[in-house]
């Protein structure tokens, strides 16, 4: 039953939004909405707690397990948190005019949409629908990342729209080819491309046709994963978009990608029973690994940075899933936790100091400590977090992901080595004068939303410390799930 | 242990007595072969009694260190002449300091004269110092590589041990020594500021190092490091004789022995000094930055001497 | 009924060589209006054949697919485009990055890879139809390639389309549709993703004052 | 239960929790003036006392397990506290009381919040060093590891205006993070695949000698970059002189010492064999370090700068004696390998003691005259006479002169490496000699730049008017350098019973100990044959002659002594920069070693009206190592950058590319 209050909220308040949404308080309204979602999902996932994985709906529409029950609850907190974030943001940005109250009204209810469309994908056990909802989602954020208008603004949403619609494109080519084999086995008709289904016969799927989907599936999904070389649309996109977006782009929109390609992992894994699908997988993590790390290094725009560091942590997770085995999946999992709070705290703080800088260029941005103590400390704790330094938790997944990596494949540790120091020296090299340093800089006109990014930072540092055992527990079925 | 004690202070007094005897004989020596008329031999005595009737002139801006250091020196090599086996061989202090401990000592002695020297803050004396040190940082090294060498056939770094095993055991030739023995020569010129490495005679300030450093001493201050240098030069030949020529050294508590040695000793010193003396005469002063090399050379006589052991006596 | 059957089957391959056909000729058309009435064509024969397979195997839901593939790429988006062309003005020829004999001879070299891509698939196809699978990823391969050739904003899109309707093709031939659900999904995806390329348009239109790609390569690494 | 029946390592894990508190309380602090100052560091001071005594306790008591709720999953925090952790606790909490005593005076002059932030960095600091000596699993290992780097970061950062300092701290943690992640390696390599992530699982891991080379390789360098072993010991001349001195005093004198404790743990506690080239690598590499350090120690003009080379000799020295006491171990020498260890452990206490005292040193004076480089001070000893005599007593015993502490420990290495002739193979009876020579001539060395340091900066005539208004160090301060110049004496007079307290670490560590054939007056590490030293007695005898001779020459002569302008030969007109320079000082080092050093010299034309000459020896290391790494990296993203030229086209045709490819692998 919750699981239809989770999806309709967002659903409602994308509706009302469109119709209401230029009037002052919509950033209210807005942030209202995500709370309510946020309340929503956090009953479904009391539930699931107490009575374990469900399957809802007519013919079983709707499976939630403990895999992707953990992604609703981040993505419905994240998506709160944000709105947060985005309430004084979008004030200012309208104070400087960038825009107005149509494109706010667009903004915010795409918005709503955007965040509906990925719960749909995650909680639905369609292969097909959940296809739908990937691109539900893509075009609801396309419109947010032009919404600037800007030349640069409109370059990017288009690259973004045309690269992923043809990733998407592959990827229901792959879900054709899936339904292809799953007929076979289950019968034509609707229940063919539940996931549920396939789950318990992947065996018996025709292996020649399932490694041909799960290329499509792997290019398409991967595609809006980020992987390299697929991941052209990502640094532009989130450059150029408004920082609220780039940050729920980054933080959730990339995991629900991850999350088709793992959920077509696992069948096609059954259907092969050889670990073709987690070597390709773990190539093109290592393979965006390494780029983003040498990518990053030239960057001079902080946001477009900070995207590429999100293709280095998205390789480094699909290359951990990739490896499989309890541990490693284990680690993706809580990696994909860690960077998406990280990442999206990371972002609020950018935000801000962008906005007080009056650029995005870093060149522009200096000793935030002194004229913004808060922005600059989140900024400066969130980068060393994101960078891996314990005792947060991106260190606590990169610790398993690395150690376990170190004894099953060596060969590709000194890749990983290097890819580390290099991201290390650039992001920090580039954050610490913008942090430090001496600025005649202004100070912020109002007071920084900066709750969500200390909320995100303290959670990162806990779960770095402490892993409450039922969040443990859901890691660990999750990581059975995934082959573990 | 009562006669240990005793003799050791006997010992040691003896070394503090006789030092400038020491001097004064290598000063005759060389002007005798120089054609120079001869100071008489007790010139050393005369020199000490007159500067510690001195008063002495201090610097202004001298600080308690610049007056400590001379006591300090003194007692360092008092010290060591009582533990490096002269006449006797049973020597209650001596496993206080084993010979790294002897180099220790030396360097103690050395680094407070040097920061004595800088305390004034002249031209000269901080000159002084850092040639005193850049001398020193090669010796030191060299003269451990001796000690190694010696303690490496006698397998110990006591002084006595190896005195024991040098004299009073079968006679072997040891090839390794010669090459200490040349290496121990060199170290012992230079750091007993003689010719060719410093000339204790002359004050010119394009070569002096150890005069350098004592420029600014007077009277009784300059009497004490006077003794004391007098003092190394007597530590160091007892030391050279004690490691090449250790024959009639009187073995562990036998007091019979103990004229002999003396007589011996003597005769010894008499015959290094004239040596040493020969060789001062015959060779001139190298410049200041030849020092290094001519250390550095007898550094790596000392680590050869050491690897002959290993490839001829192991 | 093995008779009807494959007159069925022949009409379809017809169909199927039809669409191939088709695609070429998109790949090699360089007037943007030419590009639309292919692409009309295009669906058209996509909603013949969807059309054939519903009646012939019984699958009624099929009639629906065939039915809203009329009306979209047949009806509906062909129509807006020319308008949009009228409007936008910028009917002109296009000079496509690879010259177009070299296109063709990449096209033939795709569709060679499809086709034996496809073959141990449709070996064990128990549908109707066998080499449809590989015509319609020929189809898609075809579009991917004219949308790398390409230069304009439009012919890009028409090319995505182009790809859609491969994809259409091989779901409702090779399979015989997917669930309706998702059918509809799909639809109003596209349906969504066309008006959302038509705000586009005007915006891309308004701030560079023409649909060429050429302007939109600000972003990249210094 | 009472304090009483409580193990030490709740006590130590009470007192980190304790440090953690202080840490969050100076954070609120930071507002009342004087608070930090006056309250938070004094406690910590405390806390630090207590830390001394229960890793003293550890020494004989026995090994104590815990276990924290926090930690990963199946990795709660393994708390673990043997003689090793004990060893290095004590070594942590004796020096850093005296560290943070002097702190207390130190920060006074600070703005309030800024040394409210700095005590929450310096208690996080103390914090994460005491739990790297506690951690039993390689997680809470890493956590402690690189929370000690990141507290450390931000305290070299407390001046971050200064370009230069936001350079050297940016090196810094750089350095301390690629360690690290090496550090992470080798602990994949340790835990042998089943996740084992514990010490004890590891210790009982069998290894093959290939993987158990590949994990020491690792830590070997993981610790290296932290110790400064050469060559990835860039990062320490800059960050040491970049932090305030307090700091400094902390990171060179103890945090050097927690990478001495981890390689030591992982070699000789973890790893279940261990290969004798380990041994000679780690010798080699150590000897290198020693002379590199102290080379570039003696050309050095900034004081701090100095130090910190001195720092690099000294971990130098200490990882000579680690390599001698493998090459012992695995040649089955345990005797002689107990003999090294406690060379090896007696020096890294005795560093932590000295070098703190020169590094705190170093701060008075910088706070008395705001000013760091040598050429620029001078005469001090007059102004500051306590800060003199108390550094003076440090600088000679990191000289190596008896009776001081320094002393003691290259007698004990030297003692090891004359007892080589029982080792088995040939050519190290050879090599290790020669090795003993290096030891030497780094021991004489650094008399050299001790006599440069304090005699430039403490004696002569003072090169800067400003000088003159130079003030004494507050009573804090000095306490503090009392405390640690004690502790100087101490250990060198006390080598028995020293000697006898590492015995259960020495046994934990190579399954002997040291027998002491002498008295408890007389350490005699092997037998008295063999080698003894007594610096007490030493001591009685020089003091004895000290006060006869003084006596003697009061009594016999009576001369007054008067006071004049310096002789100097007669010359006129002395100033004070007539005198050496620091760089003068270093010329003749400079000018033996210069292939070592790329030096940079600016000579005045013959029509210069003020003609200056100033000359810098800079690291050739970082010219030929660093230099080209860093260009490799910029080539390699330049070439990467290419691939993303902004046309969606070319994008396209990637996908399409990747497509074909993948669809031509999978069917292959």
């Amino acid at each position: 039953m919750e699981i239809y209050w989770v999806l309709g909220i967002p659903l409602v308040g994308g509706i009302f939004l469109a119709l209401w949404g230029s009037r002052g308080n919509a950033p209210e309204i807005n942030a209202f909405f995500s709370l309510l979602t946020l309340i929503a999902a956090s009953i479904l996932t009391a539930r699931i707690v107490a009575d374990g994985p469900m399957i809802v709906g007519g013919e079983g529409w709707f499976f939630i397990d403990s895999f992707n029950v953990f992604l609703v609850t981040l993505t419905a907190f994240v998506a709160f948190t944000t709105s947060l974030f985005s309430r004084p943001y979008m004030r200012i940005e309208k104070e400087h005019s960038r825009l107005n109250d149509k494109r706010l009204r667009l903004y915010h209810s795409s918005y709503q949409i955007f965040i509906g469309a990925m719960l749909l994908a995650l909680t639905t056990n369609n292969m097909g629908i959940l296809w739908v909802s990937m691109e539900a989602a893509t075009l609801a954020t396309v419109l947010l990342v032009s919404l600037y208008r800007t030349p640069a603004s409109l370059e990017a949403a288009w690259k973004y729209f045309i690269l992923c619609g043809v990733g998407i494109a592959q990827a229901l080519f792959g879900t054709i080819l899936l339904y292809f084999a799953a007929e076979k086995v289950l019968g034509s008709g609707g229940t063919a491309l539940l996931w549920t289904h396939l789950n318990e016969v992947k065996g018996q799927l025709e292996p020649t046709v399932l490694q041909l989907a799960f290329v499509f599936l792997l290019v398409g999904y991967g595609t809006k994963v980020g992987l390299a070389p697929l991941h052209n649309w990502l640094p532009d996109a989130h450059a150029e978009g408004p920082t609220p977006v780039s940050a729920v782009l980054s933080g959730l929109l990339l995991n629900v990608a991850l999350y088709a390609v793992m959920r077509s992992k696992v069948l096609v894994d059954g259907a092969l029973g050889n670990d073709l699908a987690g070597n390709l997988m773990m190539g093109f993590g290592l393979l965006s690994v390494v780029l983003a790390a040498f990518l990053i290094k030239r960057q001079t725009d902080v946001k477009r940075m900070f995207a590429y560091s999100s293709i280095e942590h998205m390789g480094l997770v699909t290359f951990a899933f990739g490896m499989g085995g309890p541990v490693a999946s284990f680690a993706g999992l809580l990696h994909m936790t860690m960077h998406s709070l990280t990442k999206s705290a990371i972002f609020f703080a950018v935000g801000h100091a962008t906005q007080s800088a009056g650029t995005q260029l870093m060149a522009g941005i200096r000793g935030l400590i002194k004229t913004n103590p808060t922005i600059g400390w989140g900024l400066m704790l969130g980068t060393v977090a994101i960078l891996g330094v314990p005792p947060f938790g991106v260190f606590a997944s990169e610790f398993l992901i690395i150690t376990t990596a170190m004894h099953e494949h060596a060969w590709a540790t000194p890749f990983l080595l290097t890819a580390l120091g290099v991201a290390f020296a650039s992001i920090f090299g580039k954050v610490q004068p913008m942090v430090f340093g001496e600025t005649e800089l202004p100070r912020l006109p109002y007071q920084p939303a900066l709750t969500p990014v200390f909320m995100h930072l303290a959670l990162v540092l806990m779960l770095g410390l402490f892993i409450p055992p039922y969040l443990a527990d859901w890691y660990r079925q999750a990581a059975a799930l995934l082959g573990g | 242990m009562t006669t240990g004690i005793l003799l050791q202070i006997a010992q040691t007094l003896a070394a503090i007595l006789l030092a400038p005897l020491l001097m004064g004989w290598v000063n005759q020596c060389r002007a005798w072969l120089q054609g120079r008329s001869a100071p008489p031999i007790s010139q050393p005595y005369r020199t000490l009694r007159k500067l510690f009737q001195k008063d002495a002139v201090i610097a202004h801006n001298a600080s308690p260190l610049f007056r400590f250091a001379p006591y300090m020196v003194f007692a360092c090599m008092a010290l060591a002449a009582g533990i490096v086996p002269t006449i006797a061989n049973d020597l209650p202090f001596s496993p206080a300091a084993d010979a790294i401990a002897l180099v220790g000592v030396f360097a103690l002695a050395r680094v407070f004269l040097a920061l004595a020297a800088m305390d004034i803050g002249t031209s000269f004396g901080s000159l002084g110092a850092r040639r005193e040190m850049l001398v020193a940082f090669l010796a030191e090294p060299a003269l451990l590589m001796v000690f190694f060498t010696a303690s490496l056939i006698s397998q110990s770094t006591e002084l006595p041990v190896i005195v024991q095993t040098l004299a009073h055991k079968e006679f072997v030739i040891y090839p390794s020594m010669a090459f200490a023995a040349v290496a121990f020569w060199m170290i012992s010129v230079a750091e007993n500021a003689r010719i060719p490495v410093d000339n204790p005679t002359t004050h010119l300030e394009l070569t002096m190092i150890h005069e350098a450093m004592i420029l600014e001493y007077s009277a009784r201050h300059l009497a004490l490091i006077e003794w004391a240098v007098a003092l190394k030069l007597f530590t160091y030949s007892a030391l050279g004789i004690a490691l090449f020529l250790p024959w009639g050294i009187a073995p562990q508590g036998d007091l019979s022995a103990l004229p002999l040695a003396v007589l011996v000793l003597l005769l010894k010193m008499l015959l290094g000094g004239t040596v040493l003396s020969f060789m001062e005469a015959i060779s001139a002063k190298v410049r200041l930055f030849r020092a290094p090399e001519f250390l550095g050379t007898a550094f790596l006589l000392g680590v050869l001497g050491m690897l002959i052991h290993f490839l001829l006596e192991v | 009924m093995t008779l009807s059957l494959t007159y069925h089957l022949q009409v379809i391959n017809l169909l199927a060589a039809l669409l191939l056909l088709i695609s070429f000729a998109m790949l090699s058309q360089r007037r943007i209006v030419g590009l639309i009435t292919l692409f009309a064509w295009q669906g058209a024969a996509l909603s013949a054949s969807t059309a054939i397979v519903a009646w012939s195997t019984g699958q009624h839901h099929l009639y629906y697919s065939a039915a809203l593939t009329l009306v979209l790429k047949v009806i509906a988006m062909p129509w807006f485009f020319y308008r949009l062309v009228k409007k936008l003005d910028v009917d002109r020829d296009v000079e496509p990055m690879i010259n177009i004999p070299t296109t063709m001879l990449i096209g033939i070299v795709l569709v060679i890879f499809a086709f034996n891509l496809a073959m141990p698939i449709s070996q064990m196809s128990g549908t109707v139809m066998r080499s449809t699978l590989g015509i319609a990823m020929a189809t898609v391969l075809l579009a991917f390639l004219m949308m790398i050739t390409r230069s304009k904003a439009i012919p890009q899109v028409i090319g995505f389309l182009a790809m859609e309707n491969g994809l259409f093709f091989a779901a409702t031939s090779a399979t015989y549709g997917m669930p309706l659900v998702v059918e509809m999904g799909v639809a109003l995806d596209v349906l969504v993703g066309v008006f959302v390329l038509g705000i586009f348009f005007f915006q891309i239109r308004e701030t560079f004052d023409s649909l060429d790609l050429k302007h939109m390569e600000k972003l990249k690494e210094k | 239960m009472t304090p009483f029946d409580m193990i030490p390592l709740q006590w130590a894990w009470g007192i980190v929790l304790y440090w953690l508190l202080l840490g969050g309380a100076s954070l609120l602090a930071r507002h009342v003036s004087g608070l930090v100052t006056d309250l938070i560091f004094p406690l910590s001071a405390l806390g630090a006392l207590v830390m001394a005594l229960v890793g003293g306790s550890a020494l004989i008591l026995p090994v104590s397990h815990f276990i924290l709720p926090i930690g990963l999953p199946d990795l709660p925090f393994h708390l673990r506290l043997d003689a090793l952790s004990g060893f290095f606790l004590l070594l942590l909490g004796s020096a850093a009381f005296g560290v943070t005593v002097y702190a207390m005076g130190y920060f006074r002059s600070m703005a309030d919040d800024q040394v409210g932030l700095l005590a929450l960095w310096f208690n996080l600091f103390l914090a994460g060093m005491a739990l790297v000596l506690l951690a039993d699993d390689a997680y809470a290992f890493m956590v402690a590891w690189e929370v000690m780097a990141l507290s450390s970061y931000f305290l070299v950062t407390t001046d971050h205006q200064i370009p230069d300092i936001r350079r050297a701290g940016f090196l810094y943690l750089l350095i301390a993070h690629v360690g690290a992640v090496s550090l992470l390696l080798c602990f994949g390599v340790l835990q042998g695949g089943h996740g084992a992530y514990t010490f004890d699982y590891m210790r009982l891991a069998e290894m093959t000698p290939f993987w158990a080379s590949v994990a020491f390789l690792l830590a070997l360098f993981g610790f290296g970059a932290k110790a400064g072993l050469v060559p990835m010991h860039v990062w320490l001349p800059e960050a040491h002189p970049a932090a305030p001195s307090p700091v400094s005093a902390l990171m060179s004198g103890i945090m050097l010492k927690t990478a001495i404790y981890g390689l030591l743990r992982i070699t000789f506690d973890l790893l279940n064999l261990q290969i004798g080239w380990w041994g000679t690598l780690a010798l080699g590499l150590g000897l290198l370090t020693a002379l590199y350090g102290v080379i570039f120690a003696a050309v050095q003009s900034d004081m701090k700068r100095l130090l910190a080379w001195s720092s690099i000799e000294n971990i130098g020295i200490i990882v000579a004696a680690f390599g001698l006491t493998l090459i012992f171990y695995t040649d089955g020498k345990g005797g002689l390998a107990a003999l090294s260890m406690t060379a090896l452990l007696y020096h890294a206490l005795n560093h932590a003691f000295f070098k703190s005292l020169l590094f705190i040193g170093t701060g008075s004076v910088l706070h008395a005259t705001h000013e760091r480089r040598m050429g620029h001070l001078g005469g001090l000893m007059r102004y500051m006479p306590w800060t003199a005599w108390l550094t003076l007593v440090g600088a000679l015993a990191i000289a190596g002169l008896p009776p001081l502490n320094g002393f003691i420990s290259e007698w004990l290495l030297l003692q090891a490496f004359l007892l080589t002739p029982g080792l088995s193979q040939p050519y190290l009876n050879m090599v290790i000699p020669v090795a003993a020579a290096a030891v030497a001539l780094a021991a004489a060395l650094a008399a050299y730049v001790m006599v440069k340091f304090f005699g430039i900066i403490f004696l002569g005539q003072p090169r800067d008017p400003a000088l003159h208004q130079a003030r004494e160090a507050s009573w804090p301060e000095r306490l503090g350098m009392l405390w640690l110049a004690a502790g100087c004496v101490l250990l060198g007079l006390l080598p028995v019973q020293v000697t006898a307290a590492l015995a259960p670490v020495v046994r934990l560590l190579t399954g002997q100990t040291l027998v002491n054939d002498g008295s408890w007056l007389v350490l005699a590490p092997v037998s008295a044959e063999r080698a003894s030293y007594a610096p007490l007695i030493f001591f009685a005898v020089v003091a004895v002659v000290l006060l006869l001779t003084f006596v003697w020459v009061r009594k016999v002569y009576h001369g007054r002594i008067r006071r004049a302008d310096p002789w100097d030969c007669g010359y006129l007109e002395q100033d004070a920069r007539m005198q050496d320079t620091a760089e003068g000082f270093g010329q003749p080092i400079r000018q033996i070693f210069e292939a070592f050093m790329r030096v940079e010299r600016e000579r005045p034309d013959p029509f210069d009206r003020k003609p200056r000459y100033s000359s810098a020896s800079l690291d050739q290391i970082w010219f030929v190592l660093y230099e080209p790494i860093a260009r490799l990296a910029s080539w390699v993203s330049d070439k990467v950058g290419r691939l993303q030229h902004g046309r969606i086209q070319w994008y396209l045709i990637y996908s399409f590319a990747t497509l074909i490819f993948l669809l031509v692998f999978v069917t292959r």
